[in-house]
């Protein structure tokens, strides 16, 4: 075991599959020499070269179909969306065909293909350097969602992406990628894409959070469980699609209670699907409203301080909706 | 810069080869006509066409490694994927949507051809899209070669990628990011433009302000090659040349076959607010099929027995395709639900 | 009042529209000479000529792009995109770019652009001629969605559209173009973009849906009344953002029971916000489960006649779904 | 076809509009730099930067009609923005993101600029999509002459627009459908695109096979020109016979100004990795501020004495401007959530 940061675990990821197969190579913007603008791919150019580290023209719904063209050959290519803002050029690709290639060819072609992207806010990128965008793709059957929230869980979950048949879409958390720390082990190991994880178990309520709201989520569990004595259950979803309803379900059958949180705005975010899923399957394990914690229906993370801290979750904002559905 | 070919690589081929050419643009031709017969006749809800366009799409097949060589074409390629290896029987499946059709299990409308087998990739209908996937795929090519997991002479591998699309689906944003990796990579990738100067209604005026697509290879550092996409010789003869290119490592090429459709845009259109009669029968006398019939007649290769006898194999083909795709099955309706992720275990 | 089909309201009021304001142009694909592609525009080119109704190159993109700029100096364009299948090339100028340009400007610049769109399957168009895509953009503030399911909405919110100085997009339930008629007024009149309407008046549970599904679901609603004595409440949504929270909890206050019907996919469909917004706000109106009603998570609607059918809902199977959720 | 004109309309300014462009190519320089001391002093979070593009910048500006023909701007246009009327204190309030800040209200990164009153249109950060919006505020314009809604010779109205974005950028799918749009139309649409040779790290040759950027309009139809972008007075020379045609309706240009960033891409950025400090240091030889003086000095138009005085000037611009957007109060936390939707009585 080694503790490192979310991003070394996320290149550490990269580098050992670029090692173990040849297939796999990436593009995207600066991804090269320049190792990526938050250094995910630091180092690799040098130990990889041109053929496998290749720099991309400034046009992401190129950098996306030239991955499906690779992928349909069969190769493994991993695609760097600079951040998740810029991935909307690229939507028709990704929704139109790479999600959509194994169910129209009727089985005959698919599509081996991992998009990266930093995603999220909270670090003075204003609308255009802050944007969630997984709701919009976890409408989208054919595509797998993972944002992972720990060291472990990134680098496991994006070895199995890059091992995946299917378009697999990884958003990570960019606030979390120095910030959050954990221990990884030294050989090689995977990490299913599907599964949820408990990231702490509780009675009182269930809290369904992913990325870096599942890191607060869990500062604010401690915290409610500090100060309020309240326990609750916090489940880190890791995959947003396809989604994880046993482990959704059976925490609220053992709870009752559900709050979900995201850093998305609300209306339509991912947070809609749980709700609707315990309101209909999860119905009768329900003690009280499904209540979703989100960012306000805005169009975007405002730049300036005050209203970004406004618009974003954080743990004490987290643990005070906690502590009201548990006052219900 | 836009340039013609002058070497004539179409000399070189066989008379047998010629027969073949002639063979596959009739055979498209008719089952082109019954498909419209037959959704005159309401037996089918829908056929797209590619009639006019035979010569520029046969004379691109027999330029390429056919079944081999990675080809992702539109819909409008019915002839180029005849001469490939989709029969008329799969393309009559297509056509009522029966149960295992080959290029997607019925689940597409007909003329969204794919054959794994005979890498012909899966196409979608948001035009253009596969110019930059077909990029893609090109990259893969030369990435296998470079890191040794492909001999680059190995001809029972594909060494280069065709994709094809009308000039109206230039104006996308997708075929400006293809061609431009092309470009900058080097790749072997060879784009045709069926040029046949409208896109459902709206004339090339309307689409772009150049006169000719070809001209658009030079902001991409691409060859430009503009050919009558009417004359299958002339066809053939700038994509061997453009084969070659991309086979030696020499990169990409754009091919501006200029043509005509001589029928609606698809069974669901009517030219007539759009186009005169008059055009329309200007150019149904360049017919590329009667064109090509009468060189091969100069040239003695066919005669009047044979056309005959072609005539006669077609409408037999034709007949047999569509009494197999009438006999079979129709899906079952939970094979709707399928096919979403592969499994884990594909790879 | 005249009887009309849906598609014949819809070009009155883009007429009365182009013939009221100077400002109002059309451009799309082969929206000119040939009326389009389902004839919306049909007459429009030889009444108003080219400047005012214009061919637009085949690039969705640009037709949004070129509406935002003309919007931007205070034009009112009605762009058409040929089908919503096609609309996934225009999604990062309609997502970043439409809905964020008043917000980004701090109330500086507005959009005043309709983006018209016919929608839905059940009309042989496969994968690319079928599509919803409704729930992607209603994640998207900043935006308004309009569907309307009947001439008479079609053309008062179409008027409302044109006139509204925000980007609306219009998406029509093309399987309703000719098949559904209605009475529509004579004089100039508009609904409003937000409020929801209820369709039909009912005590036993409230079904929620919009476009072809809300006609749909009136003639299952008349079924069950008749066949088995259940009283539905029908509402049809027509706006699906803003979202008419207070007339679905009114509703299903006065009902106790929901049942969301959509002909897109489940997964984060717009049913799954209805539903969330049901399991908070309404969850002590509830007696029983939020059902939805919705086509299976595949990525696109089958070609093939049998399998299109099974794919698509249609009023046979909203009634069993209304009989269901009416049983519990 | 790219032409360099031979027409030099910049003979024709005064010596008092020669002062103005140097007097705004300084005080950017100035603005800029400081802009870079505050990131280093940690006072504020980001900075991205038009040093070395200030030629380029102003040369354009004094070709338009500044404050009435729209501006649809990037992040590298400082100088353009000065020129134009944006204020040193506009710029410095955004770089703190304070309350009421001119282009957004402080919702938006520094440098995203926006002047309803100067007609300068909200800029994004997702590259080039203002370039087809550009085409379509050109059509609006070409839409109101034709319908007789505002006179073509109507000085006090917007006659064109004028869009700046990186070379980089054009590798979009946006820019090709923008570039169509000016071109099928004859849109009174000026593109500038300032080269400097790097989108971020990655070099021109990984971003296209093209020489020059202005070889890509022929591809169009619309006029390409290039132009040493470090010579203010030749890039007026061009954007005059540009604004020239826009005006007469001759349609759209595509400006290729050749430049280079001379500091890193952004605050964030460090370009050790990917440029060589002798190619920088190369460059900052060729400043644009510096060249502008020389000739200025030769012609006697500027001393000594009033190069200092500029300097002060500009010196007290900028404290003046840090100053007040210090003092300035930060946005109530609650701003984040208003402006989502234009009040219906807004039409
Ligand atoms: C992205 C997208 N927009 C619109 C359409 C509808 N459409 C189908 S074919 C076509 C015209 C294509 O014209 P062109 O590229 O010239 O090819 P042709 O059909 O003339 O061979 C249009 C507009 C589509 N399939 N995809
Ligand atoms: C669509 C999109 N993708 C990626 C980015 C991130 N990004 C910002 S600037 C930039 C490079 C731009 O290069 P160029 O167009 O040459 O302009 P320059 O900065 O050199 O002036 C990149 C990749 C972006 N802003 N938008
Ligand atoms: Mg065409
Ligand atoms: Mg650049």
């Amino acid at each position: 075991m080694t503790v490192m940061t979310l991003i070394d675990a996320i290149r550490e990821a990269m580098d050992e599959e670029l090692e173990r197969d040849p297939r796999v190579f990436i593009t995207g913007e600066d991804v090269g020499e320049r190792g990526g603008v938050f250094r995910a791919t630091q180092g690799l150019h040098e130990k990889y070269g041109d053929t496998r580290i290749v720099d991309s023209p400034l046009a992401e719904l190129s950098i996306v179909a030239i991955g499906i063209g690779a992928a349909l050959t069969d190769l493994r290519p991993i695609c760097e969306i600079q951040f998740a803002d810029f991935i909307h050029p690229a939507f028709n690709q990704i929704v139109n065909e790479a999600a959509r290639f194994y169910y129209r060819s009727n089985g005959q072609w698919h599509v081996p293909l991992v998009i990266r992207s930093p995603y999220g806010g909270g670090i003075g990128g204003g609308l255009y350097h802050s944007q969630s965008v997984e709701a919009f793709f976890a409408h989208v059957p054919g595509l797998k969602i993972v944002v992972p929230s720990t060291p472990y869980d990134a680098k496991g979950l994006l070895k199995s992406a890059v091992r995946d048949p299917n378009p697999v879409l990884f958003f990570e958390p960019k606030k979390g990628y120095r910030a959050i720390k954990g221990e990884v082990p030294d050989d090689d190991y995977t990490i299913p894409i599907g599964p949820a994880r408990i990231a702490r178990e509780g009675r009182d309520l269930s809290v369904f959070a992913y990325g870096m709201m599942a890191h607060y989520t869990m500062m604010a569990a401690e915290k409610v469980a500090r100060e309020d004595g309240i326990d609750a259950e916090v489940i880190d979803l890791r995959t947003l699609l396809p989604i994880d309803k046993a482990a959704i379900l059976a925490s609220v059958k053992k709870t009752g209670k559900a709050l979900i949180v995201h850093e998305d705005n609300l209306t339509m975010g991912y947070g809609a699907e749980i709700a609707a899923v315990l309101s209909d399957e999860g119905f009768e394990y329900l003690d009280g409203p499904v209540k979703r914690y989100a960012a306000p229906d805005v169009p975007g993370v405002p730049f300036s301080h005050p209203m970004q801290e406004y618009f974003m979750p954080n743990p004490d904002k987290i643990a005070d909706a906690i502590r009201d559905l548990a006052a219900y | 810069m836009v340039t013609t070919t002058t070497a004539r690589a179409s000399a070189r081929l066989s008379e047998e080869q010629l027969l073949q050419m002639y063979w596959y643009m009739l055979l498209s031709r008719r089952l082109d006509e019954r498909a419209w017969a037959m959704h005159r006749q309401s037996k089918i809800a829908f056929h797209i066409s590619g009639m006019g366009h035979e010569a520029a799409q046969v004379g691109a097949a027999f330029a390429i490694n056919r079944g081999v060589d990675y080809v992702h074409p539109y819909y409008r390629d019915l002839a180029l994927m005849l001469a490939i290896g989709i029969t008329p029987t799969d393309f009559m499946m297509s056509l009522y949507g029966k149960k295992d059709e080959l290029s997607s299990g019925a689940r597409q409308m007909p003329s969204h051809f794919s054959s794994k087998a005979l890498n012909i990739v899966s196409s979608s209908s948001p035009v253009a899209t596969q110019v930059p996937q077909a990029a893609g795929i090109a990259f893969a090519i030369k990435y296998r070669q470079q890191m040794g997991l492909q001999d680059p002479n190995d001809e029972t591998q594909p060494r280069l990628v065709f994709t094809t699309l009308g000039e109206g689906s230039t104006s996308q944003g997708e075929w400006h990011e293809g061609m431009n990796w092309a470009g900058v990579h080097d790749l072997p990738f060879i784009c045709m433009v069926q040029n046949n100067l409208y896109a459902i209604s709206v004339p090339i005026e309307e689409q772009m302000a150049v006169a000719h697509v070809a001209d658009r290879a030079d902001a991409y550092g691409v060859r430009g090659v503009m050919v009558d996409g009417n004359d299958v010789l002339a066809v053939y003869d700038v994509m061997a040349e453009a084969v070659e290119r991309a086979y030696n490592g020499d990169g990409a090429t754009l091919v501006e076959a200029k043509t005509y459709r001589i029928v609606p845009h698809s069974s669901d259109d009517d030219d007539r607010s759009y186009r005169s009669r008059e055009e329309v029968e200007e150019w149904k006398k360049k017919d590329p099929i009667l064109r090509f019939q009468k060189v091969l007649l100069e040239e003695t290769i066919l005669s009047d027995t044979l056309i005959d006898d072609y005539e006669s194999r077609a409408r037999d083909a034709v007949n047999k395709a569509q009494v197999e795709a009438e006999a079979a099955p129709w899906p079952a309706p939970e094979e709707a639900i399928g096919d979403v992720y592969a499994p884990l275990e594909a790879i």
